[in-house]
């Protein structure tokens, strides 16, 4: 049984009414990672947030979305609000903006495991700075009593992982979750992402235009392309036969510029491959 | 939440209506013994010595030694008056039963003691040549003081009548003796007390339990500082304010037009004074550069003026049309004077013929390049006059002249009277109590018409024959001077008439007994009634 | 022309500026257009009702109304607007001198800034009308000599944004003038911020001037204004409350055509709040 | 040829008790000769863009000089035709009241060249793969790659010594910035210019440059031949190469 | 934080001397002489040239004039404006208590101004583009437009005349606050309203938004945190709501016949009395300069940025 299925999932503009993602469809297994790779404008933000039915009201979505069987659709806001956080947890890409500048880490962190799991602040406290360990962030104490503008990108990007490792998902969506990071976070964030999917076994959607990332992680590909889905697949098939001529120029470009690299650093221990 | 915010929101507007509508009505007047008048200004300080206070209630405070009424000079708190052969030695005999507010009996000690105050801040009185002409006040007995002068001075009782400075003043209130800098409370003899007072708000007064001439009946008075005139006459409509009268700078505030209504609606009566006073442009002949210094300018002014229709428009037949300074009822002004009744071709040719000419219709008129244009100054509180000026701007531009008009509170009139800065003015006269001699006098003192008259030729002769009139004890004689000054300031054109104004009051319909004083400045109060 | 473009898109502001034209233009050819003189006396017509040779009626000296109204733009509007633009240019150059060269100079003009913004507008208006006296020409003087503080102060606010844009920068590095990179490059993008904030001071100074005109404190008479029209309804507004209608009227159409200008130019500047809904990626 | 000698720059922190300065770029001394790719390689906060103002000569060090062609580029005339960037973002990097041709012309106008304008600009547009039609269009109507493009023909205008990218290529689409980098080679090869790259991205930058300096807190941590980059020392050289996610 | 704010102090008091300077300075450019002034203002009719050097001299009027403005800003800081030229009292007996009177009006305004606003605004913010949002923005774009002085007669003639609930003028009782408040109010709602809309629906379209969303808070929670970013930016403009209220109440005050600075003032003004406009002018300056500090202050204590930065 797929924990997700979505089924000619479709998004428009109520004003304008362009047509932003086009009859998409996919199925997400129980502790598998989903890429959605595009270029900007493809449409896979506006996809994944369709999911958790989080797009501005101004967008219009259609189509069917299957959760453990359940339709989403069909489920008032409140209950859906019960879902989002407890059974999808969302990363986003840019950490600096994504906690409330006039209040302490802490605030959001302990109102949404007070919503989920109705725990007291000890409890939130004590749980939170396992999970913050278990990313690799010090000091956890400390970091939840700062402000979001005192902190780093890729550590807020930790602790919204580590928020999510507290509130134990099914499925994580990461919304270009190493895009604004620099290249030692990206690898960290990346690293622990790795990690609580093993250790939880929980599901990721993983939207991303690095292919270095997604080949990284996921399991399945989904190239997207002007709001239409060009080609899905697993990982290593797409990457190695992509069927279609955007995926083959996309791969192209990005193997250019790395291969390149690769020969440079071929006689060197440096990098792993 | 958005819901609860709604709620909270129509709540919110809903208690705030509520707050209105049980707001609690304000009290009726309409059947009981108060009167709220409107008044523009504050009362100000009630210091009787100095002039910035309200004249009004000043007159309800406090009392002088006797009384100008309409049948000439009567006691008030002096009973009877002996004056010497020479004219220089008046003795007044003191009512007994008076005493202040403040219950400090009323005597010969206290009548010298306020004299004194007074003329220990001589120079601030110069305006009532009385002030000049005292030698000494003492006390003979306890009810008895006399008066003694330098030299005649006939207009002396009247000005003793007046509603300031020469009046009375509880000595307990006197700083260091004196009332220059100030008193410590305002404790007349009058028939009201002032109990509260609150600046720029309202003033109240209450009836004089213990008054020597029966307790007024009219218990309490308040006025009520109300700037502008719609806003008086809403709160009439309204029952907040229940009387009304034209204030001390004869400003007309309220639109003759709403007091016809409010008294059509039946709630009110309207009395109207017999005339009191002239409303006149006052035309600045000492003022060399300017056009008015010359006469045929100012007679072609006042040819110019269709008084006719102001008094038919802007004053609805309120006022009526005058002719002279002083009209005829007042002492001394029943002279023939020459009648210039508005007439557009004559102000045209008078011009002409002094040399002012015009380039074409719609022009200023010029001569020797100056161009025929002067500044009018009115008071901004009075919205007549600004009517009247603006009037008087669009006939003056038919003759050929071009006035610029500047509305101003009445202090910077007085000002510019005072000054000489001005080409004309509006400015009326003073009243009946103070007309002819004050008004004449005036024409000699710098803070009045001073500046004003410096054109008449041969001035210095003028104001020669002024000060002979007020000193003289010949009756014949000053008639005579009286009709020469008259004619040659009639003549000169200085002050052009307009209308001859009153004292209006609207008040409830059931009130009775609204009478009027010798002066415009005063209301007997204590003579009105509710029926 | 961006700018010209979205406000055309947009029917309200391009609405409100062709209305706001018209009704200046109207101003500048009052006397063309005026059916009567509006200085004309006319006793008895005083308050009479309209009819069709005077159309809003006549007022207590018998003038006509819609002359008078019409009379009125000059005052109301127009000169106000010339005190605008003096105003928004000696805050330009301030503003500019402050922003552009930073410094020294930037700190004098600013302080001096912020002395003159620490008066309201209209005390100081009334101090000077008290020093000076009574007129127009005396409140004008004093709203050009506070606002140009204010404009000045945004003006450099917007230097500032706009002289880190990539690029000045770039206009910088080859090596171009002081004078053509203000000229071209910060010049026509600051000109529309100033063009929002003085169409919205510009309905707070009418309704500022129409106040002060009610007081009696500025135009003189016989001129027409459209405050000193309503402070002259005022005194018979219990009885023909109609008089208040016309010019009270004109200024709030005045006033909300700067108003929705104003609200478009910022939209027509601002492409963010020109869509209906941005698609975040 | 361009000549960085010792540079010091610091920020001033304006307290009122006391005044802090923070600093940015510590003894800074590198070259660049005519022809040549310099990578410029440092994290977000390593104040690498500080130093790409102060290679374009808009802001001033504290301490050292910034020579090109032994003259001061703090000088305006020294870096008029000399000295063009690009920036990384693209959007303000045009002046929106511009239309491509207008934008393309500013360093020409400002060098005083008014001959066979039309000429010149159909031939750079062409040069930077866009039709000559695109000269009558404004900024907004560009998409990133495009207007990357235009502000390239800009900076290649004037033929000058090196060009700055500050960035250049970062916000652009992985397929888009494959065909920058790969225009650019192209470029350097007929102009013979001088390229600083300033970038975070350090496969990208090994594409193209010939050499690579790693940046790190204000300070140069080591300059490396780019066939050599296998051999770097430097700790963070290498903590930076082994975190790399590759493809 | 205490070293921010002490510093935003110290830079407020040179302002206030400059401030200060700036009255002085300006009222002395007035072309009367001002002891004739005071002279006619006490109706003395003749006034002689000694009378008006021994004015000079009592007032201080023939020293240079830096020692003037220093004798001057030293009594003024001890509330002693000198005498009105026109009541012969001490200004500040005058000045006070229509600071007062001035003062509860625009805090019973401010007040309103800052529930409604917030209130309006966050209808306005949550419903935006729909029939609530339209027709609020309209209905107060309207009063926005409306000079205030037509604003205030009409509601006198519509609540004190046609209805009868309030009294039409003066300051007596809780009820005689509702219209002038009402009515110094409308104005400002209808510009601030608009910031809090603007800045709720900025806010609204912020990361942390959707990441509160995304984290399944509940929609109170979210408007809550909107809100408490949106009012930083609501809370610097109130506070400079106040002394611009305290200043632009003239117009009303003159409507309404509110015995305050603005009916006080423009009474001076028509009469000359330069210690009263001098007194008003610099009182509601520095109103404004402090307003102003505590302003930012507030701003500084309520934007973590700030606080911890400084």
């Amino acid at each position: 049984m797929a924990l997700l299925e979505v089924n000619n999932l479709r998004v428009w503009d109520a004003h304008t009414k362009r047509v932003i993602v086009h009859n998409t469809s996919f199925t997400l297994e129980e502790g598998k990672c989903l890429a959605i790779v595009g270029e900007s404008g493809s449409g896979k933000s506006v996809t994944c947030r369709a999911l958790a039915q989080l797009n501005k009201k101004s967008l219009c979505q259609d189509g069917e979305i299957h959760f453990r069987n359940e339709r989403l659709q069909i489920l008032s806001e409140k209950q859906m609000r019960k879902k989002r956080g407890k059974n999808f947890c969302m990363i986003l890409q840019n950490g600096m903006t994504a906690f409330d500048p006039s209040c302490k880490i802490k605030v959001h962190l302990f109102e949404t495991l007070k919503t989920h799991l109705n725990w007291e602040k000890k409890r939130s406290e004590r749980k939170m700075i396992q999970a913050m360990e278990s990313v690799n962030l010090k000091n956890a104490k400390e970091i939840m009593n700062k402000y979001p503008h005192q902190l780093s990108g890729g550590m807020l990007q930790r602790i919204m992982i580590a928020l999510a490792l507290a509130l134990e998902p099914d499925i994580i969506i990461a919304d270009e979750p190493t895009t604004a990071l620099d290249t030692i976070s990206q690898c960290e964030v990346m690293e622990q992402l790795r990690k609580i999917r093993l250790n939880m076994n929980c599901a990721i959607i993983l939207v991303s235009h690095d292919l270095g990332v997604v080949r990284n992680i996921a399991d399945e590909v989904l190239v997207m392309k002007e709001g239409k889905v060009l080609e899905k697949g697993d990982t290593p098939s797409v990457f190695a036969n992509p069927a279609h001529d955007y995926t083959k120029y996309l791969i192209k470009t990005r193997s250019t510029i790395s291969d390149n690299f690769i020969k440079l650093m071929e006689r060197s221990n440096l990098v792993k491959s | 939440m958005f819901i609860k915010l709604k709620t909270m929101f129509f709540m919110l507007a809903a208690i705030t209506i509520l707050a209105g509508c049980t707001s609690t009505k304000v009290e009726d007047n309409k059947n009981t013994d108060e009167l709220v008048y409107a008044t523009v200004k504050d009362i100000n300080d009630m210091n009787p010595h100095l002039y910035p206070g309200s004249m009004s209630a000043q007159g309800m405070v406090y009392e002088s030694l006797v009384e100008n009424t309409e049948e000439g000079i009567k006691p008030l708190l002096a009973e009877s008056w002996e004056i010497s052969e020479d004219g220089t030695e008046y003795t007044f005999h003191l009512r007994k039963d008076v005493t202040f507010h403040d219950g400090e009996h009323f005597n010969a000690k206290a009548v010298k003691q306020n004299f004194e105050a007074v003329q220990n801040n001589k120079e601030k009185h110069a305006w009532i040549k009385l002030s000049d002409k005292i030698k000494s006040i003492e006390e003979v007995d306890e009810y008895t003081v006399k008066l003694t002068l330098f030299e005649v001075y006939y207009p002396t009782l009247v000005e003793l009548s007046m509603t300031r400075p020469y009046v009375f003043l509880s000595p307990n209130d006197f700083k260091n003796g004196e009332t220059k800098d100030g008193v410590n409370g305002f404790h007349g003899t009058g028939p009201f007390k002032l109990t509260e007072h609150k600046v720029d708000q309202y003033a109240v007064f209450e009836a004089n339990e213990d008054y020597w001439a029966g307790v007024p009946k009219i218990k309490k008075i308040t006025a009520k500082v109300l700037p502008a005139g719609e806003t008086t006459l809403l709160a009439m409509q309204k029952g907040e304010v229940n009387f009304a009268f034209t204030d001390d700078r004869g400003a007309d505030s309220i639109n003759i037009e709403g007091i016809n209504q409010l008294v059509q609606a039946g709630d009110y009566q309207l009395t109207r004074s017999k005339q009191m006073n002239t409303k006149m442009i006052v035309a600045n002949s000492g003022k060399s550069e300017s056009p008015a210094s010359e006469k045929n300018v100012r007679e072609a002014i006042w040819y110019a003026i269709d008084r006719e229709t102001i008094s038919r428009d802007i004053f609805e037949g309120a006022e009526t049309v005058a002719n002279s300074l002083f009209s005829i009822n007042v002492n001394y002004a029943d002279v023939s004077l020459k009648e210039r009744n508005y007439d557009i071709a004559r102000a045209k040719e008078i011009l002409e013929n002094a040399g002012w000419t015009i380039s074409s219709q719609d022009s200023v008129r010029e001569k020797g390049g100056k161009k025929l244009e002067m500044k009018l100054y009115y008071d901004s509180n009075s919205p007549s006059q600004k009517a009247q000026a603006e009037f008087i701007q669009g006939s003056l531009k038919e003759v050929g002249i071009n006035l610029e008009l500047n509305g101003e509170e009445s202090t910077s009139i007085a000002n510019r009277r005072a000054t000489g800065d001005y080409d004309l003015l509006f400015n009326q006269t003073w009243g009946l109590a103070y007309d002819p001699q004050s008004t004449v006098a005036a024409f000699t003192s710098e803070a009045s018409y001073l500046h004003a008259t410096k054109g008449i030729p041969d001035a210095e002769q003028f104001y020669k024959k002024i000060e002979e009139t007020l000193t003289t004890i010949d009756e014949e004689k000053r008639k005579l001077l009286y009709e020469d000054i008259l004619k040659t300031v009639h003549d000169e054109a200085i002050f052009i008439p307009i209308t001859n104004g009153n004292v209006t009051v609207v008040a409830p319909k059931n009130l009775k007994g609204i009478s009027f004083k010798q002066t415009q400045y005063e209301l007997p109060f204590e003579k009105m009634y509710f029926e | 022309m961006r700018l010209i473009r979205n406000l055309v898109r947009d029917k309200l502001g391009i609405t409100s500026l062709l209305f706001l034209v018209l009704v200046m233009l109207m101003g500048v050819f009052a006397p063309i257009i005026a059916p009567h003189d509006p200085l004309a006396i006319n006793m008895p017509l005083r308050y009479a009702s309209p009819s069709w040779e005077h159309l809003l009626g006549n007022d207590h000296l018998g003038r006509d109304v819609l002359s008078r109204i019409l009379y009125g733009i000059r005052a109301s509007v127009l000169w106000i607007f010339l005190a605008l633009i003096i105003s928004v240019c000696i805050g330009t150059v301030m503003g500019f001198i402050a922003g552009y060269y930073r410094g020294i100079v930037d700190s004098i003009i600013m302080r001096i800034c912020d002395v003159m913004l620490s008066f309201p507008v209209y005390v100081i208006t009334i101090a000077i009308v008290g020093i000076l006296g009574v007129g127009l020409e005396n409140i004008l003087f004093a709203f050009v000599l506070m606002k140009w503080a204010w404009f000045a102060r945004i003006i450099r606010t917007s230097v500032l944004q706009y002289i880190e844009m990539e690029y000045v920068k770039y206009a910088r590095t080859i090596g171009l003038s002081h004078r053509s990179i203000i000229l071209r490059h910060i010049l026509p993008l600051t000109f529309s911020d100033i063009a929002v904030v003085a169409s919205s001071s510009m309905s707070s100074m009418i309704l500022q001037i129409s106040g002060l005109s009610f007081l009696g404190l500025g135009i003189k008479a016989p001129n027409a204004e459209w405050g000193m029209m309503l402070s002259e309804a005022r005194e018979v507004m219990f009885t023909r409350p109609e008089l208040m209608i016309a010019p009270g009227v004109a200024i709030i159409s005045v006033v909300i055509g700067f108003n929705f200008l104003s609200d478009s130019l910022q939209v027509a500047l601002n492409p963010e709040l020109r869509q209906p809904s941005k698609i975040i990626e | 040829m361009l000549k960085v000698d010792h540079v010091d720059k610091s920020y001033n922190n304006n307290g009122f008790f006391k005044s802090s300065s923070r600093k940015i770029l510590e003894d800074v001394s590198f070259e660049c000769s005519q022809g040549e790719c310099l990578g410029i390689i440092g994290e977000s906060g390593s104040g690498k863009s500080t130093l790409g103002r102060l290679l374009i000569g808009i802001e001033r060090p504290e301490r050292g000089s910034i020579m090109i062609n032994g003259e001061s580029i703090f000088k305006r005339k020294n870096r008029k035709s000399k000295i063009s960037v690009v920036f990384q973002d693209y959007r303000s990097s045009i002046n929106p009241f511009f239309t491509v041709e207008d934008a393309i012309l500013e360093p020409l106008r400002a060098i005083n060249i008014e001959e066979n304008l039309a000429v010149i600009i159909d031939k750079l547009l062409i040069q930077v793969g866009l039709s000559p039609s695109y000269k009558h269009k404004y900024p907004h109507e560009l998409s990133g790659g495009e207007a990357q493009r235009v502000c390239i023909a800009r900076a290649i205008s004037t033929e000058p010594s090196y060009i700055l990218f500050d960035e250049a290529i970062s916000s652009l689409d992985v397929s888009i910035q494959l065909q920058i980098l790969d225009l650019l080679k192209e470029l350097k090869n007929s102009y013979k210019m001088g390229y600083i790259f300033i970038t975070h991205d350090i496969q990208a930058a090994t594409y193209i440059c010939d050499r690579l300096l790693i940046f790190k807190d204000g300070r140069v941590q080591e300059t490396i031949p780019t066939k050599d980059l296998h051999l770097v020392e430097s700790p963070y050289a290498k903590k930076l190469l082994k975190n790399l996610i590759l493809f | 934080m205490g070293a921010y704010i002490a510093r935003r102090i110290l830079i407020t008091l040179p302002l206030l001397l400059a401030v200060s300077f700036l009255t002085f300075l300006l009222i002395s450019f007035s072309p009367v002489e001002p002891a004739e002034v005071i002279l006619r203002a006490q109706e003395v009719p003749l006034i002689t040239d000694e009378l008006i050097e021994r004015t000079n001299e009592e007032l201080g009027l023939d020293k240079p004039f830096i020692i003037q403005y220093f004798h001057w800003l030293i009594s003024s800081l001890q509330l002693d404006f000198g005498n009105s030229y026109v009541k012969n009292e001490p200004v500040w007996n005058l000045v006070g208590p229509a600071f007062i009177n001035t003062f509860k009006l625009t805090v019973a305004s401010t007040i309103v101004i800052i529930i409604f606003s917030v209130l309006i605004g966050v209808i306005c913010a949550v419903n935006e583009r729909k029939m609530v949002d339209r027709w609020m923005r309209t209905i107060l774009f309207v009063f926005t437009a409306t000079p205030s002085y037509l604003l205030g007669a009409v509601c006198i003639y519509l609540f004190s005349v046609k209805l009868d609930l309030l009294p039409t003028s003066g300051m007596e009782g809780v009820e005689s606050y509702i219209l002038p408040v009402l009515v110094t109010s409308l104005g400002y709602i209808g510009i601030y309203f608009r910031n809090i809309r603007s800045a709720m629906i900025n806010n609204l379209n912020e990361d942390y938004v959707l990441y509160g969303r995304a984290s399944g808070l509940s929609e109170y929670t979210i408007t809550w945190h909107i809100l408490r970013n949106s009012l930083q930016v609501a809370v610097s403009i109130f506070c400079m709501a106040i002394p611009l209220i305290l200043g632009g109440t003239v117009v009303i005050e003159n409507v309404f016949a509110w015995p305050g600075l603005g009916s006080l003032s423009i009474g001076a003004i028509l009469n000359r009395d330069f210690p009263i406009i001098q007194a008003y002018v610099l009182i509601v300056a520095v109103a404004f300069v402090i307003f102003n500090m505590i302003s930012d202050i507030l701003n500084a204590m309520l934007n973590p940025r700030i606080r911890n930065d400084s």
